[in-house]
């Protein structure tokens, strides 16, 4: 009896985030122009594609914004990450070495963030926004202020449409943000770590009272974060082909709210992986609907300010209800 | 497939232009000759750049998206000369074909590249430069965004111009970027033009920077003073060119560029023969020939009967 | 060799900026023993349990565990040591379960994955041991009752099994029923060696359950003994050096007009409406176990809560809450009984909390006079005692018992007619609570009314005039408090059943 | 004695947050290149011209961010008053008017931020980032995506370097700020709008308990903020001489940086005029100096990522001492 309910109860959670997403998908679903090549397989698999960099770096920045925490400087981090392979496979590097070079840049900048935040007791905000900068500018600074073209190799491949070898039906990136998703979303709700980054993001005091160590738990959440932006930074290279340090200007505000849209909370102690993938789709959705349909962009825009906030009005009515 | 197409008779095409940007008044001048090829040759014109401005990643999304669109062709100014190689193979192998325009693409495989030589953009405007201070002086050339291939040629031709046949010129500053905005690019002036007041003539290699350095040296009330020598036009800029405080423009022909681009692929999907390379021309305006009727409409292309 | 004690403190001194707040202090507990610390509000136990417990660090002093020098880097430390700590303010994360709450930080685990099935045993078994097993470990923390928070926070101490156990004013929100359960654990802790240090402000309850005690003065120990040998007179002699007369000193007061009458008032958090009149002049107690629905009772009259029916009559004008705003135009004022997460305003200081609710004296053409509002707050620091250095004050620095005065000094100050106290008497000294009673007896005297919300009876039946019983949300029986006694209170509480009518007791 | 005590600390607290302001101004005045030129009341005057835009964002700001608010639509609220004031120029309006409705439009886009945040009850970062989208879209929308030219008029000569009137000593876009600056200090300290606005922040239950109507204060507070962001847009204007719809693109995270280095905190109850106008200084004087040394733009994006995390450390060193 007791188990049922909070398996509906379960269910009804779960579906809740969805609300959003099958709404966009229905509605341009129901566009005559587009309706046959919208949920056309190949389609949402270049959606898929095209998610992946966002999914990413929207994972870890779950993992901060339950801890109580927000990373401003995501964005610039795989752009420093993209330049960085770029500039290691150009000096002969072998490219799994390069990816990991650019893994780990990602995860030096996370772990900078971390360190700094705890030791200096600053807000998130503030040395993170800090990072932003200097990690971009680190990132022109290595790339001479241009993009860096690097020779094609296997990194190239992670990130096509059309997935080679083809028995792995999607590209090898969708795997990736799969399997990510797993790992953290088992990190999230079935390790101490996870529980700890949540009672820090609920009540940090609390936390340290009751004997979490919540500096390392920061650190280690910004950290985690921070490689999994240098992967997405990776994976931006694999799209790319070059290491371009201004790109992805502006995603951070992207990812963040894609983690809102899923039910994050910025006071901390809120949000889930798979409402973070939800949120993430439901912009890239919009994005790719709202391309296909040849809208103006500023048209665009106003509908994808406007569906973010109605996403989230759904979430907390739904939340009101229960 | 193209044969298909021819028999299946008359239809109205679908091509999706995709600018760098689509707040410059340049592409604005693009979008209306597309459009203008459109009504003349009966296609149908899907304008959609880059959310953000100048943001190559999400140009590549975009061209994705018409791919999955399956549209009949795709005109395109790449951001990237190698990143967007591989969604352009991509539409050709899917068969859609892919005309670039405006910068370059590396490797061939397109339709055709319809762009104006901006490195010859670049001379013109160092001579005309070097012309107005007498072939000596002090400038800054002011650049534009890191990694934007069409500006940088532009910067590149300008540099080695004036290093190579103007010894009596010196660079004040050439590394400093204007960025994407106009605000930016005014600011920057700002400030450089109060460290180094004795800067004589200026170098801007695109509209946003000519006009936010414009708005600097009006601001300093060194318009007309401090030499400027910019590219591209816009309603302001023309005013001022009048009013002799900017000394050149250097002038494509953006409405030719876009006209071209959507003619030529459907000279393509129609199984007519095209060239690879077709040079859009560049010009320079200045106070003095500004208002011969040749250099009049390449000032202000006559875009209003096509777009709002 | 001789034994040594479980704990032993000596000379441990800490002081905040200039302020003195522990002078040299001494203390030893033995296993197996419970002993109670006492003072007035402020004295400085809260600083010094947090100093054991490695939350804060000394200025001076050594502390040792079983003979071993013991240096804490932080709150882990200490619980390595095994020291179990219930802070007097309500230490839980909100949007964690009770489950999580309560093994945070000593979850059960296996490389790192949590193995849930242990946990809920041991919750199983701590929960049952409080005779609480209707609180579900699946439910956030954030949903319980201030009540239920408390017992979650016990079971968080008993859960880790400690050698000492520390409880900082335990029972501040806990039922008698729930207190005397508290007692029988602690007697078989105590049995089993642990060591129990025990912070109240009740004295009868640490009569019953210490064997030694402790006494603080700003922050010198001015006294120990065993309890076996002392008494409550000399207990409060100790804490503020002199006697007081009478704990519940009766202002006469005489019962008006009627001020307040509710009609149907029922929020979506009651089960059923309630109907109420309250007269100037009167102090109405009521009374219920934790849970009862007394708080959610106040906070829709306030107009706090969404209203689903019912209308609310003050001094003649008719309304339905829903603005604090206006309730409080109209004459009421409530203290809410969460002050941390309500109450107060913690991080601004004390004048700017005391004066929130009536800024409009120190308005003056549309500017705001902050000093005079420095005056005024400094005014009533001193007129109910509050311990504060100055009204710049962040609240957050206070003692808890003095954090409540900053709430109770903010209604005086609205200058309410009607005042809607839930659970006033937390965590305030013996002599305060003898002022507070006899503010309360004031404020009757002055034709004002009362309503006082407590789970602490024989308060209640020394101040109220009437006395009403919740019971599961809803309003059981009003009577006057004469033809009451502690056992027909708690009857009625607990069954929800009116109890025989002694003398003829008035329905509303 | 009590008193004299009082004021040392205030000066004291005043001090504070200029330590940061100081620590810059001296650095490049130490630098030989630009010595003479960098404090030379021209260059100050050019920066002050150059600062009113974020400036005026930035009082509002500090008024949401003290309320425990944020507002991510700042800038594109400037924006879209900046086109509509050369939109309504252009159409004939005098400009004084021109400027009315710049001011009126960004009043309604805080409105609407406050409106929705306390009815929906959502949280502000989600609901002014969905403006900020909405905002840009309708701007580039009114602008047809392009620049709008308009005639030259007064309300053009308000941002000059060099005053006119002379009399005026500097342009009247720097005593609009001062008088803004003076007239919102005023607002949040000495009235009863102010204190409710700290109390809403600082704890948005208390201060309902209280009586204040915290849902009408918050909407109050983001229409003030629009306008204020309305205002910068109308000076926008004036410096542009056109309605540009991609001006000031990622500026609100400047105008939250400023607030933050000026000792506002993020989770509400803090924060002050003054430390916000030396927040906006700090950044103004950065980049003019670093763009004057010359120095390459990676290495200014670095130089002030990092001197914003240095400036909030000092800010928080001098707090801990207190
Ligand atoms: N963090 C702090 N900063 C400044 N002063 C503090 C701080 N914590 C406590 N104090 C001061 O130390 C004194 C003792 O506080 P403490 O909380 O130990 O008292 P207490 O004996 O527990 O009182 P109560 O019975 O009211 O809980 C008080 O005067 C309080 O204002
Ligand atoms: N153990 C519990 N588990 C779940 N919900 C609870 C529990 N205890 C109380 N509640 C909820 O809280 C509501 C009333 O709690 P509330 O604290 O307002 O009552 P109260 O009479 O004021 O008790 P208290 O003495 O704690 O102030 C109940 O109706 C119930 O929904
Ligand atoms: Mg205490
Ligand atoms: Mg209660």
């Amino acid at each position: 009896m007791k188990v049922a309910g909070s398996g509906l109860k379960k269910i009804a959670g779960l579906a809740g985030p969805f609300v959003g997403l099958i709404l966009v998908i229905t509605i341009f679903s129901l566009m005559p122009e587009v309706s046959d090549r919208f949920l056309n397989l190949a389609n949402i698999k270049s959606v898929a594609t095209q998610s992946v960099i966002v999914a990413l770096c929207a994972l870890g920045m779950t993992l901060i914004i339950v801890s109580g925490g927000i990373d401003l400087s995501a964005a610039s981090n795989l752009a420093l990450s993209c330049v960085l392979v770029a500039y290691a496979i150009n000096l002969g590097v072998p490219p799994l070495l390069a990816a990991l070079v650019g893994v780990a840049a990602g995860g030096t900048i996370g772990f900078l963030n971390g360190f700094l935040i705890t030791r200096l007791r600053l807000v998130p905000f503030i040395v993170t926004l800090g990072m932003m900068g200097i990690a971009r500018g680190l990132a022109k600074w290595v790339a001479r202020n241009q993009k860096i073209d690097a020779p094609l190799s296997w990194l190239n491949e992670l990130m096509v449409r059309t997935s080679k070898p083809s028995w792995l039906l999607v590209s090898p990136g969708i795997w990736l943000m799969i399997l990510f998703s797993l790992v953290m979303a088992v990190l999230l709700r079935k390790t101490v770590f996870g529980r700890h980054a949540f009672a820090v993001g609920s009540n940090e005091l609390t936390a340290r009272l009751c004997g979490v160590r919540t500096d390392r738990v920061k650190v280690v959440v910004y950290t985690i974060s921070g490689l999994l932006c240098g992967l997405a930074g990776v994976m931006e290279f694999s799209r790319l082909t070059v290491g371009d340090p201004t790109v992805a200007m502006g995603l951070e505000l992207d990812i963040i709210a894609a983690v809102v849209i899923g039910g994050g909370s910025l006071s901390g102690g809120e949000g889930s992986i798979l409402g973070t993938l939800v949120g993430v789709f439901i912009m890239a959705f919009l994005r790719n609907g709202c391309t296909m349909m040849g809208w103006p962009n500023y048209f665009q825009e106003i509908i994808i300010g406007a569906i973010i906030i109605a996403a989230v009005t759904l979430d907390r009515l739904r939340h009101r209800q229960e | 497939r193209r044969g298909d197409k021819q028999s299946s008779g008359p239809r109205t095409y679908k091509v999706a232009v995709i600018p760098k940007g689509t707040t410059h008044e340049f592409w604005k001048a693009v979008h209306a000759g597309a459009v203008k090829a459109g009504q003349e040759l009966g296609v149908e014109i899907f304008w959609k750049g880059p959310q953000k401005e100048d943001d190559r990643a999400q140009q590549i999304t975009v061209v994705e998206d018409f791919i999955s669109r399956r549209v009949d062709g795709i005109v395109l100014a790449p951001l990237d000369d190698r990143a967007l190689m591989r969604p352009v193979d991509e539409a050709m192998r899917e068969g859609i074909p892919v005309v670039i325009m405006d910068s370059n693409l590396q490797g061939d495989n397109y339709i055709s590249f319809v762009a104006t030589d901006n490195y010859q953009g670049g001379v013109l405007a160092a001579r005309r430069l070097a012309e107005v201070l007498g072939g000596k002086g002090k400038i800054f050339l002011i650049r534009y965004l890191e990694g934007s291939a069409s500006t940088t040629f532009r910067e590149q031709g300008f540099l080695e111009t004036i290093t190579r046949d103007y010894p009596g010129i010196e660079f004040l500053v050439k590394d400093q970027f204007a960025g994407t905005t106009t605000e930016s690019a005014y600011q920057l002036t700002e400030n450089l033009l109060s460290r180094y007041p004795q800067v004589e003539g200026i170098f801007a290699p695109n509209e946003s920077s000519t006009f936010g350095a414009l708005r600097a040296l009006q601001h300093f009330g060194l318009a007309g003073k401090v030499k400027l020598v910019g590219f591209d036009s816009s309603v302001k800029l023309i005013q001022a060119l009048e009013n002799n405080e900017i000394q050149g423009l250097a002038l494509q022909d953006p409405m030719k560029m876009g006209y071209l681009a959507v003619k030529v692929l459907l000279d393509h999907i129609q199984g007519r023969p095209v060239e690879k390379r077709i040079d859009t021309g560049v010009t320079m305006a200045t106070p003095e020939n500004m208002n011969r009727p040749e250099i009049r409409s390449l000032l202000e292309p006559d875009f209003a009967r096509y777009v709002r | 060799m001789p034994e040594k004690p479980l704990l032993s403190l000596t000379g441990i001194s800490k002081s905040f900026g200039p302020n003195q707040v522990l002078d040299a202090v001494d203390f030893e507990l033995e296993a197996g023993e419970v002993q109670a610390i006492l003072g007035e509000n402020g004295a400085g136990k809260s600083t010094l349990i947090k100093i054991l417990s490695g939350a804060y660090k000394p200025d001076r002093g050594r502390m040792f565990i079983s003979g071993v020098e013991y240096r804490p880097s932080g709150p882990l430390e200490g619980r390595r040591q095994g020291i179990a700590v219930i802070y007097q303010e309500l230490n839980l994360a909100p949007h964690l379960t009770v489950e999580e709450n309560i093994m945070l930080g000593q979850e059960e685990s296996r490389l790192g994955l949590v193995d849930r099935k242990k946990n809920l045993e041991r919750i199983k078994k701590v929960l049952e041991f409080l005779c609480h097993p209707e609180i579900s470990p699946d439910i956030p923390v954030r949903k319980l009752s201030v009540g239920a928070r408390q017992v979650v926070e016990i079971a968080r101490a008993l859960a880790s099994q400690a050698r000492i156990l520390v409880m900082d004013e335990p029972t501040s929100s806990l039922s008698q029923e729930d207190t005397r359960r508290l007692f029988e654990i602690i007697r078989k802790l105590r049995a089993e060696g642990v060591g129990i240090i025990y912070i109240s402000h009740f004295l009868e309850e640490v009569l019953e359950i210490a064997d030694r005690f402790t006494v603080l003065r700003d922050g010198k120990v001015v006294g120990r003994g065993l309890i076996k040998e002392t008494s409550v007179e000399e207990l409060i002699q100790l804490m503020i050096g002199r006697r007081i007369s009478e704990l519940f000193p009766r202002l006469p007061h005489q019962p008006g007009e009627v001020i307040l009458s509710c009609s149907g008032i029922k929020s979506n958090r009651m089960s059923r409406p309630v109907d109420l009149d309250l007269r100037r002049g009167e102090i109405l107690g009521v009374a219920g176990l934790v849970g009862a629905g007394r708080t959610e009772f106040l906070r829709a009259l306030f107009g706090l809560d969404r209203l689903e029916q019912g209308l609310v009559v003050v001094s003649g004008r008719r309304f339905r809450p829903s603005f604090t705003a206006v309730s409080i135009g109209c004459g009421l004022g409530m203290q809410s009984e969460d002050r941390q997460v309500e109450g107060l305003a913690v991080r601004m200081n004390l004048a700017d909390n005391l004066t929130l609710s009536r800024l409009k004296p120190y308005v003056r053409s549309g500017f705001l006079n902050g000093r005079k509002q420095k005056a005024a707050a400094s005014r009533w620091i001193e007129r109910i005692n509050i311990k504060a250095r100055s009204p710049e004050q962040k609240v957050w620095t206070l003692s808890g018992g003095n954090q409540q005065k900053v709430a109770l000094a903010r209604l005086l100050h609205q200058e309410a007619e009607v005042f809607l106290l839930d659970e006033p008497t937390r965590g305030i000294d013996v002599m305060s609570k003898a002022q507070i009673y006899e503010l309360m007896g004031r404020l009757a005297a002055d034709s004002k009314a009362v309503i006082f919300v407590s789970s602490y009876l024989p308060e209640l039946l020394g101040v109220a005039d009437r006395i009403a019983v919740f019971h599961r949300g809803q309003l059981v029986e009003v009577r006057p408090a004469a033809s009451w006694t502690e056992a027909s209170l708690m009857r009625a509480a607990v069954t929800g059943r009116e109890s025989d009518p002694v003398l003829t007791g008035e329905r509303p």
